[in-house]
């Protein structure tokens, strides 16, 4: 019980961290709030269904398509609906807010409410040390969920555009002093957050199948996730996702399977109350 | 301040000019509920199927009182509060002589409180709490199976007859769920049989923590009462954990195992699966359940799965013959009408019991199976007069 | 103020009197529904238009109202109208409450606390089914004994007024003044002595009284307390009504629940799009009118003057 | 001594803005506080109205701590500013933007009164036929008179002007000065000024603080501050 549990908390916690990534980027650079971040994750999914289960493609480049597919269309909600509102952060929650409830109707009239899943790339289930059976398709999306986080980070440690962006999240000022062009690392790191949304969602969606509404509790974890290990901090995302994921299928195994989601938003709660920077965050944004 | 005045004479006009009904009647309408939307949406598309297969079948027969029998369908969304608004939009602005449907227990016990408080006879065709008959509404009857009436006629029986050791029962938290659930743990205290309960949500994607409780147990059949795409959930990551095939898995409502994409979400783990179903090729009970496998071939090119498509078109019979027997729409003459009803439908003779005080009252309830996967085909199991093989594990 | 001005209001308040009378019930279905819907959207406007709080937890407040009234009523067997009360005043102390929870916290961490919130409240009622009956939606008794639209809508109307005379003594009184100033500038109203926290916390109190109130007027009027009620989807229709409206003006929240309902009931007749048509007018909105109806309408009677 | 700042610092990021500032302002004085761009100056007076939390340090008025209060407690307090980018509430009339002043001071007194009051506080500051104004419509040195007419509603003991001349021809310069000297001499209220236009504070100023790179250069009479070397040596280097 407590194997297996301490094995799905993992599990859902990489997945958590991955979806709060994207969530914590646009944060931490652009002080947005992307509400429609679930539903990004849903249309991933239903491209990747899309193109692999309807057109036939290998699930690989269908996978890709689809994340690139998402990218662009994060680059054009930018361009369209944040970049007149910088400054005003109410007004691009209220924005996107709206725009998640319109991609979720627009997902019910294209796609129908019907759940849809793009096929395994494994199929069965494995003996873990003897303690418990899991599914194969979950373990494929543990390790690549894993291996995805860890190219971010080398990302964002190695490379020059991740130097820019860790400089503009931490200081926006000194970094446009410093020559950054900040309508331009707006735009792209936008579309990077739409991105990492999509890449959870097509790892995720074999495993849990996409419906229209499925993005909002996605995204809303996403939410705890990124209060929770401190706004803008990608360490903080990682933390909060696998301590989210263990918590909730601890609290669910032992305390009440019907107050698994509770546990995230009480811990959420009580984290604001006594350190509101969350645990690894900024003093104030 | 001039302004907001006239904003709000604006609004005033505009809400004037909405506000004009008037409806010619060439036609008798009546009202069908069921979820095209939500997590049962896939009942409405069978609802659908039957209801243009029951309106061409009536008016080919001459209609009701000469006119031509006209269907409005509400979308309810599987949600109580959409359901009780909707029956009420049915009777209040498409003037509907009467209601019929519903597959979701909620939905239905919202509903009755409408149907008996605006007096509209409404017969409730696939939602199975006993609440909804045991009212004992006037308004209210149904044509259509029962929880207590499922549980101790078929599945208890069934578990009975297969000697299984161990149950697990697993209900969704909606008054069919809770209501079966506590009904079969009823049944299986009185068989002397061991049993563990849970109850569950029902739109979870996720069952792993449940199933390594319901493993613990050890439990050599799982009763599964979640009604919509949960349970495809259940029944794949029961494989995927090991439940099954130590434990034979029953669903415990049936249409979500056959389902179009019941396959699609399940995989190899759909195999060996039990559900109740009210229908299969090889147990026809009447003529009529012949000429509607035919006329739904013919159709919709394939054939008849949701046994849910059928219901509805039995209930639509029902209605039409009591509209014409009672030679009027007005609603105590359709309830007398309807209390005399003796009908062969595709389910055996409908005929609503007449006894006040159990959930019998106006209640018919239509034979159940218990069906089997084996190897993608359907196996009954269940009763053994119709049996047509034996449980594989 | 003019003439016209003075008449202006007992003639909308003469003619929504007059409105339901020779229609049919349907229509008066939505009547009532879009006057739940003003106290609801006039409310929230008070929190996102006047003092700058993007709540999500509005509606759950409506259903900390319709639950509290609807289980006194059917469990307990209280009066509906004692009900209501209790069910405005708890959904008040939590609005204290959570306002002063938030008080420490910027902008977005409110939004996400109260959506967190929200969250909570839903899973709790979902899980204490044998309370709530979860899903399953809570029958409760009628505010009167016999069923009547036309009496519902009645009720429903002078709950409305109430609660929009209340606002509009709020919002022109030294308090209003005071919201005025912090949604210009809130570091210049700090700076003249404006209690910024002070007034965050009342108008969350106030709002929350009053989406309480109407929660638990609208339960006794469907007889079914469900999930829906407090539910992000009411919450968002709430926002899309105000936005639409003009957010941050009084009469904009009003136009736009009634405009809104009685729209998305002819679309309806047009199948399930009407979410999408007015997520999609909603959108386009937020965007390009931000000051909604009202804005255009101002901008429209401004510019033929110039 | 009204106002006393010990060891105020104040770093932003990577930006040391203040280093151990210390500084006082007498009671019934007008003191400058010079420097050039960058120097601190209105980081200080955002800090002493508590719009900005130090770093470090500490404030002193009136002998009581305030350090890290809110800013509406502090013009409770008595303490006024304006800003040097002016911020009027742009949508409300000139008459309403003095009212939240006002009302904020004596909420117990009736309207009528406190209009009344606002309205000759307007015509003190000239913009008495601007009354009914939106703000938005006055143009920068009128919105500069708003904010000084706002700020007096609060009726402080000191008062924080930002650069208030910017934009005055020299005989408006020169009716101003004797405007802010009035506003000491019949009101009695201490005066603390950041001001760019060198002729006019050495004329009115009691004292003068000179802040350069976050610290305090000198505090001295105009007079000796002209004449030292490190301020003139500050304002060249610039």
């Amino acid at each position: 019980m407590l194997a297996i549990s301490v094995m799905n908390g993992l599990v859902i916690g990489v997945i958590y961290a991955l979806a709060a990534l994207g969530v914590s980027l646009v944060v931490g650079i652009m002080n947005v709030i992307n509400f429609a971040h679930g539903e990004l994750y849903i249309l991933a999914g239903y491209f990747s269904f899309l193109f692999a289960s309807t057109l036939g493609m290998p699930f690989a480049p269908a996978m890709g398509l689809a994340v690139a597919l998402v990218f662009l269309f994060g680059l054009l909600i930018e361009r369209l609906l944040i970049r007149p509102t910088y400054g005003n952060d109410m007004y691009s929650l209220i924005l996107t807010f709206i725009l998640s409830i319109v991609l979720q109707n627009a997902f019910l009239l294209i796609f129908g409410p019907y759940p849809n899943k793009p096929p395994l790339w494994v199929r069965g289930a494995s003996e873990i040390f003897g303690l418990f059976s899991y599914g194969n398709q979950r373990l494929a999306a543990l390790v690549s969920g894993a291996a995805l986080i860890a190219l971010v980070f080398l990302v964002l440690q190695k490379t020059w555009f991740g130097r820019i962006i860790r400089a503009t999240s931490q200081d926006r000022a000194m970094a446009e002093w410093n020559g950054v062009n900040t309508t331009r690392l707006n735009m792209l790191s936008f579309g990077l957050g739409c991105a990492l949304a999509a890449a959870a969602g097509v790892i995720l969606s074999p495993v849990f199948p996409v419906t229209p509404t499925a993005g909002v509790p996605i995204a809303l974890t996403a939410f705890v996730v990124v209060v929770l290990g401190g706004m803008g901090s990608m360490w903080g995302c990682v933390v909060g996702g696998l301590l989210l994921g263990l918590v909730e299928n601890l609290g669910a195994a032992f305390i009440s399977s019907g107050y698994k989601n509770v546990f995230g938003f009480l811990i959420l709660i009580l984290v604001l109350l006594v350190r509101p920077s969350g645990l690894f965050g900024r003093a104030k944004l | 301040m001039k302004r907001h005045g006239k904003g709000m004479a604006i609004g005033l006009v505009l809400a004037l000019a909405f506000c004009s009904a008037a409806w010619a009647q060439d036609t008798i309408k009546i009202g069908v509920v069921g979820p095209r939307t939500g997590p049962a949406a896939a009942t409405g598309a069978a609802f659908d199927e039957g209801i243009k297969l029951a309106v061409e079948y009536v008016n080919g027969k001459g209609g009701v009182l000469g006119k031509k029998l006209e269907v409005a369908f509400e979308d309810t969304a599987g949600a109580p509060d959409k359901a009780a608004s909707g029956f009420e939009r049915l009777v209040t602005r498409d003037k509907v002589v009467m209601v019929l449907g519903e597959s979701h227990s909620s939905s239905a016990l919202a509903q009755i409180e409408v149907a008996n408080r605006m007096k509209i006879p409404f017969i409730v065709v696939e939602a199975w709490a006993d609440e909804i008959t045991a009212k004992n509404y006037r308004y209210v009857f149904r044509a259509g199976p029962s929880n207590s009436g499922v549980v101790n006629q078929t599945i208890a029986q069934w578990v009975k007859a297969e000697n299984f050791k161990r149950a697990f029962v697993v209900a969704e938290n909606t008054d069919w769920g809770i209501g079966i659930g506590k009904l079969t743990e009823n049944a299986l205290a009185k068989a002397g049989i061991p049993y563990e309960s849970m109850i569950t949500e029902r739109n979870s994607q996720d069952h792993y923590v449940e199933l390594t409780k319901i493993k613990a147990f050890k439990p050599d059949v799982v009763l599964a009462y979640i009604y919509g795409v949960g349970l495809h959930y259940f029944v794949a990551q029961a494989g995927e954990t090991g439940v099954s095939p130590q434990a034979v898995v029953l669903d415990g409502a049936g249409p979500p195992s056959l389902w179009p994409d019941y396959w699609k979400n399940v995989g190899d783990y759909g195999d060996l699966e039990c559900f109740v179903s009210s229908m299969h090729e090889k147990v026809e009970l009447t003529p009529l359940a012949k000429l509607f496998r035919e006329a739904y071939t013919k159709k919709f090119g394939k054939a008849p799965t949701d046994y849910k498509s059928r219901s509805i078109f039995d209930g639509i019979l029902i209605a039409a013959d009591a509209i014409n027997r009672a030679k009027a729409t007005d609603a105590e003459k359709l309830v007398e009408a309807l209390e005399k009803t003796n009908l062969e439908t595709t389910r055996g003779t409908a005929k609503f019991g007449l006894t006040p005080g159990g959930p019998d009252y106006h209640q018919w309830m239509p034979p159940m199976l218990v069906i089997q996967w084996q190897n993608k085909q359907q196996v009954v199991l269940y009763p053994p007069q119709a049996a047509t093989g034996k449980l594989k594990r | 103020m003019t003439t016209s001005v003075k008449w202006i209001w007992p003639a909308v308040l003469v003619g929504m009197c007059l409105l339901p009378l020779g229609v049919g019930i349907y229509p008066q279905h939505v009547l009532i529904v879009s006057l739940f819907y003003v106290m609801m959207a006039a409310s929230w406007n008070l929190l996102a238009g006047y003092t700058g709080q993007v709540s999500f937890g509005h509606a759950a407040m409506a259903g900390i109202g319709a639950y509290t009234s609807g289980i006194l009523a059917a469990k307990a067997g209280l009066n509906p109208w004692i009900g209501i009360a209790a069910g405005t005043l708890f959904a008040a102390l939590l609005g204290l409450g959570l306002g002063a929870l938030c008080l420490k916290m910027g902008g977005i961490y409110l939004s996400l606390t109260t959506l967190a919130f929200s969250q909570i409240l839903h899973i709790i009622i979902v899980n204490e089914y044998e309370v709530t009956r979860g899903t399953m939606g809570l029958q409760v008794p009628g505010l009167i004994p016999e069923y009547s639209k036309l009496a519902y809508y009645y009720i429903l109307l002078a709950a409305t007024v109430l609660v929009l005379f209340i606002l509009y003594r709020m919002i022109h009184s030294n308090l209003g003044l005071n919201f005025r100033a912090v949604q210009n500038d809130e570091t210049a109203a700090r700076a003249v002595g404006v209690r910024v926290l002070h007034l965050r916390v009342l108008a969350f109190t106030a709002a929350s009284a009053m989406a309480g109130f109407a929660g638990g007027l609208y339960g006794h009027y469907l007889l079914l307390v469900t999930p829906e009620i407090p539910s992000l989807d009411l919450q968002f229709y709430v926002l899309a009504m105000t936005v639409i409206g003009g957010m941050g003006s009084f009469v904009g929240p009003i136009l736009g629940a009634f405009a809104i309902n009685i729209l998305a009931e002819k679309i309806r007749d047009y199948g399930e799009y009407h979410v999408l048509v007015f997520g999609l007018v909603a959108l386009a909105t937020a965007r390009f009118a931000p000051e909604g109806l009202i804005g255009v309408w101002r901008s429209l009677r401004r510019r033929p003057a110039r | 001594m009204l106002l006393e700042g010990r060891k105020i610092s104040k770093r932003f990021g990577g930006v040391q803005a203040l280093s151990e500032v210390d500084f006082h302002v007498e009671e019934g004085s007008i003191t400058g506080l010079i420097g050039p761009n960058g120097a601190g100056k209105t980081t200080l007076f955002s800090i002493v109205a508590g719009a900005l939390k130090p770093t470090s340090g500490r404030t002193f008025f009136e002998g009581r701590e305030i350090t890290g209060l809110p800013a509406d407690q502090i013009c409770r307090r008595g303490i006024a500013r304006t800003f040097q980018i002016v911020r009027p509430f742009a949508s409300m009339s000139c008459l309403e933007n003095v009212l939240v002043a006002a009302v904020n001071r004596h909420p117990e007194r009736p309207r009528a009164a406190l209009e009344a009051a606002a309205r000759d506080l307007l015509g003190q500051v000239g913009l008495a036929d601007f009354a009914d104004q939106e703000a938005r419509h006055l143009n920068v040195i009128q919105k500069k008179r708003l904010e000084l007419a706002r700020a007096l509603a609060t009726e402080p003991r000191l008062l924080l002007l930002d650069e208030v001349l910017g934009g005055l021809n020299t005989q408006e310069i020169q009716e101003a000065v004797e405007d802010i000297r009035a506003l000491r001499d019949r009101r009695g209220i201490t005066i603390l000024w950041i001001e760019h236009v060198m002729g006019a504070i050495m004329q009115a100023a009691d004292r003068v603080i000179v802040l350069d790179q976050g610290r305090v250069l000198t505090a001295a009479p105009p007079r000796e501050v002209v004449s030292d070397p490190r301020v003139i040596q500050a304002y060249l280097g610039e």
